[in-house]
């Protein structure tokens, strides 16, 4: 649809702002001149009785609604036209998935891979399809013009391209509560070589799994992006703990293999708490090896994430990413490299769950205040919770974090509000990662 | 018009008599201008406190990270912020309060039409107030959702929002009231020879609101009673995981909203349109062209609401639709401007401070208005939406728009009232300070949301510190500036000098009356014998 | 105030009006029995808004009122329509 | 004009129009939304419609369409100076509101029994558009109601005024305007019952 070359979201919105604002200056100021003039001509000093009392003319009066007609119409076609270059996608624009949710963002790739930055190739137009998870969040990049809420039970877009790299802000422009101005994130625009080259250093999914899921119609109602469909995502399933309820009870239960055998032979037993029981038994309607092969897939899918970011790809990112903090300077939006590489992959999978779980959406790393308490120096330290209304002091151990992440409503750091959502879907093996990563924020 | 009584100072008019003692003459009076003064003291408070937010607003901004209160606070705070401004400050506030204290006069009415409906509806106004107010210390605490109260967001928040929704059903239903007084009003209670073309202007743009309040104001109703059962019954109409729509809130929610900017706008209008004739001592130039204007921005307004919806996920053909519907409503508007302006042109131009607000009206009006054009070019709007640029233009319109005319109707009209003068040289000096105040606080807002910086935000990126700190200053000097003009009206009208008779060569039946106005307004039944702008007629040329 | 004593409508009439909206009524159900696609929701709009005139301008009296009544009511009407319609350029088009 | 000799009647009828319109746009919002998920969701409305009793509905609007008639013709007998009849036929119109409300309760109990009520368990099971019609058929109905509540309610302040000889075959527009708003509930209900009740059987 776009004329080629291909003309940037940029330049196709501020021809519409150069177009508006100049006739508006123009405007501004025949009003204002006319004022000031009349003010000043005829005063009552000047003239203490008034010239004429002439109050009609047609003539002047048909003119002066024509010509602001014809101007608003003016203004109307540019940024009309503006709009819909903003709409219509260019052919081989990039499919890059956004999700949403209080407060932080995830980005999610065609072949799988996760980011909580937002990863695109300088000259190539990215389509970004975007969904929330709990409220309206509204994804924002000034520098490209574009701005689109995300709305639950709804699918937007936007599509822009990045013609120089470098290091974008990206926004949440729709007020989605206390977290709201820290639901920032970066555009990171790397060349495309580059870009290739980090969405390729993790193993895409493999599509044999896949290809079983689609076949066997669970993607109807389960999704691989983390969205709830009729039933739970696939999206980190392997592993990860959850609520379930069994005869009325609910429990929490580790969605291990055997879990997910079950799960698929016999739905009825655990229903996942929040999902109707809705989904038929497939005992004897999946062949052996197809079975396993999906129980491959879903437990694999956690082992990949896993390996998400590690060691290789982070070389191919580390120059752009040092750069990209050099100049944004954001307190805490990422860790130091440094730190992060040191101790290990444990260390490195830890601040990696922190960004995509959105903890960082809440918790700094630098001691400074946000919605929730800052992460540093946190391990080890004494803290004042607020636990059935007394004030007491615990000390943050291991054990202190696994309550606080599984139950964060039971104690509540004194001076801090009860935001803070419980995290089931992160295992305890999860959590030890996280406080590894923890103990280097010192 | 009609000589009927020699304007005279001397007696206390209305103030003189009431049917009850002490305040309950007050509370329990169905004089218009009784509740007009109760009206216009209780908008006046809130005023104040609604400032004092933005102040603290502007304080917490000074720079990034936390300053003088958590993110939370702030939430509360901006929403408190806007639905004090909106809902019982500019939304009431030149209806209510010079609506009722003038427009009976201005017509040769002895009341509104049904004054015990009147009070009824100052009760409900004061009840909503204190509902408001008492949604911040109970239940979860104050509301955190913006004053536009989206959903899913506001259905799920824990704080107290059910409260504030009543509030706000509570204070549209006073609206309605006072819009359906007025039309009634209007229709049957003129006095002889007022005919439709002798209304003021200001009758006639009251007559405009009226009937938006009429007709938009219960939408908001339905949606604020729908946000209530969605958190209380659990009625899932906007809750996609129950089939509903969060969009749909959004509509219904513009449906109202839009119309009321122009039920905040239209009424200041009427005031600029009444006090630029006087001071330039010609006629309205252009009159049937401002009343039709008022009467189109009034319907064409009902029109464009979803233009507050561009970037939301609506249909590409609404978005067009929308956006040209809004262009048009401009034109109304842009008429407006040049026939104030005609009308000075070849007059007698006296800047006293009721004309100095009139006159900032126009100029920072034209600014707001001028911007409110980027917001309905689709493509320009889907960069500032949500962002200080969308801040910078309500605040001109709203309060260098109403605000303004708000501040003139009380330094044209007050006087009259009260039948005491403020001191002149200290307003001019206020309005001064106020206005370098004004635009370096708003053109700051203005260029930081041309930058990106998303509205609603508790922190920023470094990047916004000096434009944001520009702002904070400038709110600093406005404040200086509206504490010396808040202080010098209440000082004139309380202990000023005697007001001499039409002090300002108005020739308009409400100067035509002794002031104060004595109860019943007029001794016998007045006759209209020219129309409001005419001053040849009126003896003042 | 020349009009205070407006046109008494006669007990006849209101009968009248009452037996017709009866059959309206029953006509409306007996309709709603076919399918008529698309078509059942207009054709029970129309009868509503049929009957609805009815009640509006005998029981009600609009009918021996004023302009000013009758433009008031078209208005508020027309508003109606258009809050409704215009919400279909958005819900139609997504 | 000498406004404060006589009572204005025709000011206050169109007081009390003005202030119908406010209800049938306070209406008008839920109009809005039914219309928009009717055309989202066609078949749900129809498969959920089909839960509702149309005798329930249907004798509720001869009901109501019953009590329209006693309110206008109590007019004109007031008028006549029929004043017996007058207060027999508002009594009546009273009665009739009670009727309605009597059968909504059962209505809506028969409904809570099967275990649909806005956020029941019952009913997050049911098919999104179907749970759609439900909840905005509660609240219509319910809002419906109680306009027929207060409308009862301003009907017997009428009465007493009435019995009282305050309003009489001179004065009686107090019982014209509460007549009004006794025939807006009954046109509410005019809409609300195809659209619910009878779509598409
Ligand atoms: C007093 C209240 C008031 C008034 C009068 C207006 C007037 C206008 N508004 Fe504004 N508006 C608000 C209050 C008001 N607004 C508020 C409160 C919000 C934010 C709500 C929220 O989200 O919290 C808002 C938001 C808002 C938006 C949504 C922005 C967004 O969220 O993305 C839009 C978009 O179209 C808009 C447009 C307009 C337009 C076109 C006018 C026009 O009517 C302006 C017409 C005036 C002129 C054009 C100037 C005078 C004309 C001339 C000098 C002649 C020369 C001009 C021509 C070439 C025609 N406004
Ligand atoms: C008429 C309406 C009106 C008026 C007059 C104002 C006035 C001001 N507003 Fe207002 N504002 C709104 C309506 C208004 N606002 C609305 C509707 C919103 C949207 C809310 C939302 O997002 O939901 C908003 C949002 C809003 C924001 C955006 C918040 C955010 O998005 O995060 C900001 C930020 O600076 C701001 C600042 C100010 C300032 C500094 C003033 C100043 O002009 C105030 C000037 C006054 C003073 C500086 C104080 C003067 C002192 C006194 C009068 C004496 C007081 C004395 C005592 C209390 C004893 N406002
Ligand atoms: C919605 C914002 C939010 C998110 C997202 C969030 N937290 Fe928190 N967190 C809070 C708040 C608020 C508190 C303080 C109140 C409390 O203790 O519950 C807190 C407290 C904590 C504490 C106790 C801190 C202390 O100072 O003692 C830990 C540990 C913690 N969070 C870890 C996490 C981890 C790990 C994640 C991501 C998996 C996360 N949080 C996500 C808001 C959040
Ligand atoms: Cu997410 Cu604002
Ligand atoms: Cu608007």
């Amino acid at each position: 649809m776009n004329p080629q070359p291909l003309i940037t979201t940029t330049e196709a919105v501020d021809k519409a702002f150069y177009i508006i604002f100049g006739i508006s200056g123009v405007m501004l100021l025949g009003v204002t001149v006319v004022m000031i003039y009349f003010v000043w001509r005829y005063n009552r000093k000047r003239y203490p009785v008034p010239l004429s009392q002439k109050n009609t003319n047609l003539w002047l009066e048909t003119t002066w609604t024509i010509i602001p007609t014809i101007l608003v119409m003016v203004m109307f076609w540019y940024g009309w036209e503006g709009y819909l270059s903003l709409r219509n996608i260019p052919d081989n624009a990039v499919p890059i998935h956004a999700s949403a949710r209080m407060w932080s963002w995830l980005f999610t790739y065609e072949n799988g891979k996760t980011s909580d930055k937002l990863y695109v190739p300088v000259g190539q137009p990215v389509k970004v399809q975007l969904t929330a998870e709990d409220v309206l969040h509204s994804f924002y990049v000034p520098a490209f013009r574009v701005k689109r809420d995300t709305v639950p039970g709804m699918d937007n877009y936007v599509w822009f391209v990045a013609d120089q790299p470098g290091s974008y802000d990206l926004f949440c422009a729709e007020y989605c509560g206390v977290g709201h101005s820290a639901m920032i994130t970066t555009v990171e625009a790397v060349p495309a070589a580059e870009f290739s080259a980090w969405l390729a250093a993790k193993p895409a999914v493999s599509d044999a799994g896949k290809n079983l899921l689609q076949k066997h119609g669970c993607l109807g109602c389960h999704s691989l992006d983390g969205s709830p469909m009729v039933g739970p995502s696939f999206q980190d399933i392997g592993g990860r703990q959850v609520v379930v309820i069994s005869d009325g009870e609910s429990r929490t239960l580790t969605r291990d293999r055997d879990y997910l055998e079950k799960s698929i032979l016999e739905p009825g037993a655990d229903i996942v708490e929040g999902f109707p029981p809705s989904m038929p038994s497939y005992a004897g309607r999946i062949p052996e090896e197809d079975l396993t092969g999906i129980l491959d897939y879903l437990t694999g899918l956690k082992g990949e994430q896993q390996g998400d970011k590690a060691t290789p790809e982070r070389d191919a990112l580390e120059p752009v990413e040092a750069e990209a903090e050099a100049e944004a300077q954001e307190p805490g939006q990422a860790a130091e490299p440094a730190e992060a590489a040191g101790p290990g992959d444990f260390v490195s999978q830890g601040e990696n769950l922190a960004g995509k779980n959105g903890c960082l959406g809440c918790h700094s790393t630098d001691g400074s205040r946000r919605v929730g308490p800052s992460f540093k120096g946190l391990m080890g330290s004494e803290r004042t919770v607020v636990k059935d209304g007394q004030e007491i002091t615990v000390s943050a151990d291991a054990d202190y974090l696994i309550r606080a992440i599984r139950e964060p409503g039971v104690e509540i750091v004194q001076g801090y509000p009860a935001a803070m959502p419980p995290y089931p879907q992160l295992s305890d093996e999860d959590i030890k990662a996280l406080q590894a990563w923890l103990e280097t924020l010192k | 018009m009609s000589e009927m009584t020699a304007p005279t100072t001397s007696d206390r008019g209305f103030f003189g008599e009431a049917k009850y003692p002490g305040i309950f003459g007050w509370i329990f009076s169905t004089d218009h201008k009784r509740i007009g003064l109760l009206y216009f003291w209780c908008i006046f408070f809130f005023f104040c406190v609604g400032a004092f937010l933005g102040l603290l607003i502007r304080l917490e901004l000074f720079a990034p990270g936390e300053t003088i209160m958590g993110a939370q606070t702030y939430n509360a705070v901006f929403t408190l912020h806007g639905v004090i401004m909106i809902f019982l400050f500019i939304i009431p506030g030149i209806p209510a309060a010079f609506g009722n204290l003038i427009l009976p006069i201005q017509i040769g009415a002895r009341d509104v039409a049904f004054p015990k409906l009147n009070l009824f509806s100052w009760w409900l106004y004061i009840t909503g107030a204190i509902l408001a107010v008492t949604s911040l210390f109970t239940g979860g605490g104050p509301p955190d959702t913006g004053w536009t109260f989206y959903v899913p967001f506001s259905a799920q928040t824990s704080t107290n929002v059910s409260l504030a929704a009543i509030a706000v059903f509570i204070l549209g239903f006073s609206s309605i009231l006072t819009g359906l007084n007025f039309v009634t009003t209007v229709h049957r209670l003129r006095a002889e020879g007022m005919g439709w073309f002798r209304l003021p202007l200001f009758t006639w743009a009251l007559y405009s609101t009226a009937w938006v309040q009429i007709l938009a104001t219960p939408v908001i109703g339905i949606t604020v009673a729908l946000l209530f059962a969605e958190r209380v019954i659990g009625t899932g109409l906007f809750d996609p995981t129950q089939g509903g729509d969060p969009i749909m809130f959004q509509h219904l929610f513009w449906i109202y909203s839009h119309p009321a900017v122009y039920i905040m706008v239209l009424p200041g209008m009427g005031v600029v349109s009444d006090i630029i004739p006087v001071f330039s001592r010609k006629p309205a130039f252009g009159y049937k062209a401002i009343l039709i204007s008022s009467l189109a921005i009034a319907f064409a307004g009902s029109l464009v609401w979803a233009h507050h919806m561009f970037t939301s996920g609506i249909s590409d053909l609404a978005v067009m639709v929308f956006s040209f519907l809004t262009f048009i409503v401009a034109i109304p508007s842009a008429i407006k401007v040049f026939n104030w302006l005609a009308t000075m042109y070849q007059g007698s131009i006296l800047l006293d401070p009721p004309m100095l607000f009139a006159l900032s009206f126009i100029l920072l009006f034209t600014i707001g208005g001028l911007t409110g054009l980027v917001l309905g070019s689709a493509a320009t709007d889907v960069h500032v939406h949500d962002t200080y640029f969308v801040v910078g233009h309500f605040h001109f319109v709203m309060f260098g728009g109403t605000g303004m005319a708000f501040f003139a109707a009380m330094h044209y009209w007050l006087p009259m009232i009260y039948g005491r003068m403020y001191d002149k040289t200290v307003a001019t000096v206020a309005w001064g300070v106020m206005m370098i105040g004004f635009l370096i606080l708003y053109i700051s807002m203005k260029v930081v949301g041309m930058q990106g910086m998303p509205r609603r935000y508790y922190d920023y990126v470094p990047e916004f510190t000096g434009l944001n700190q520009l702002a904070t200053v400038g709110s600093w000097i406005l404040a200086v500036g509206l504490v010396l003009l808040f202080a010098n009206i209440i000082r004139g009208l309380f202990w000023g000098d005697p007001l001499e008779a039409n002090p300002w060569g108005s020739a308009s039946l409400e100067w035509q009356v002794s002031s104060p106005p004595p109860t019943e307004n007029f001794d016998e039944d007045p006759v209209v014998t020219h129309g409001p702008y005419d001053f040849k007629q009126a003896g003042i040329l | 105030m020349t009009e205070e004593h407006s046109h008494i409508v006669p007990y006849k009439t209101f009968l009248i009006i009452w037996f017709a909206l009866l059959i309206l009524t029953g006509i409306t159900i007996a309709v709603a029995q076919y399918n008529l696609g698309a078509l059942n929701i207009w054709v029970a709009l129309g009868i509503a808004t049929l009957k609805a005139g009815l009640v509006v301008s005998v029981f009600m009296h609009m009918q021996y009122e004023s302009y000013l009544f009758k433009l008031s009511l078209l208005s508020a009407l027309a508003i109606l329509a258009i809050f409704i319609g215009f919400t279909f350029f958005d819900v139609l088009y997504r | 004009m000498s406004g404060h000799v006589h009572k204005d009647y025709t000011g206050a009828k169109f007081g009390m129009w003005l202030f119908l319109f406010t209800e049938i746009l306070l209406f008008g919002g839920l109009f809005i939304l039914y219309s928009v998920y009717l055309s989202r969701y066609p078949q749900e409305f129809i498969s959920a419609g089909k839960e509702l009793n149309v005798w329930f509905g249907g004798g509720n609007t001869l009901v109501l369409l019953t009590s329209s008639l006693f309110v206008a013709v109590s007019i004109t007998a007031l008028r006549r100076g029929a004043k017996r009849l007058c207060l027999g036929l508002l009594g009546g119109t009273i009665v009739c509101a009670v009727i309605f409300m009597v059968n909504k309760y059962f209505e809506w109990s028969a409904k809570i029994d099967h275990g649909i009520y806005p956020g029941s368990a019952h009913l997050k099971e049911m098919l999104p558009g179907e749970m759609v019609f439900f909840n905005i058929y509660y609240l219509t109905t319910g809002l419906h109601g109680i306009h027929v509540v207060i409308g009862a309610l301003i009907l017997a302040w009428t009465m007493a005024l009435v019995k009282s000889d305050k309003v009489n075959a001179n004065d009686w527009v107090i019982l014209e305007n509460a007549g009004l708003y006794w025939h807006l509930v009954d046109l509410i209900w005019i809409f609300i019952f195809p659209l619910y009740y009878l779509i598409l059987h």
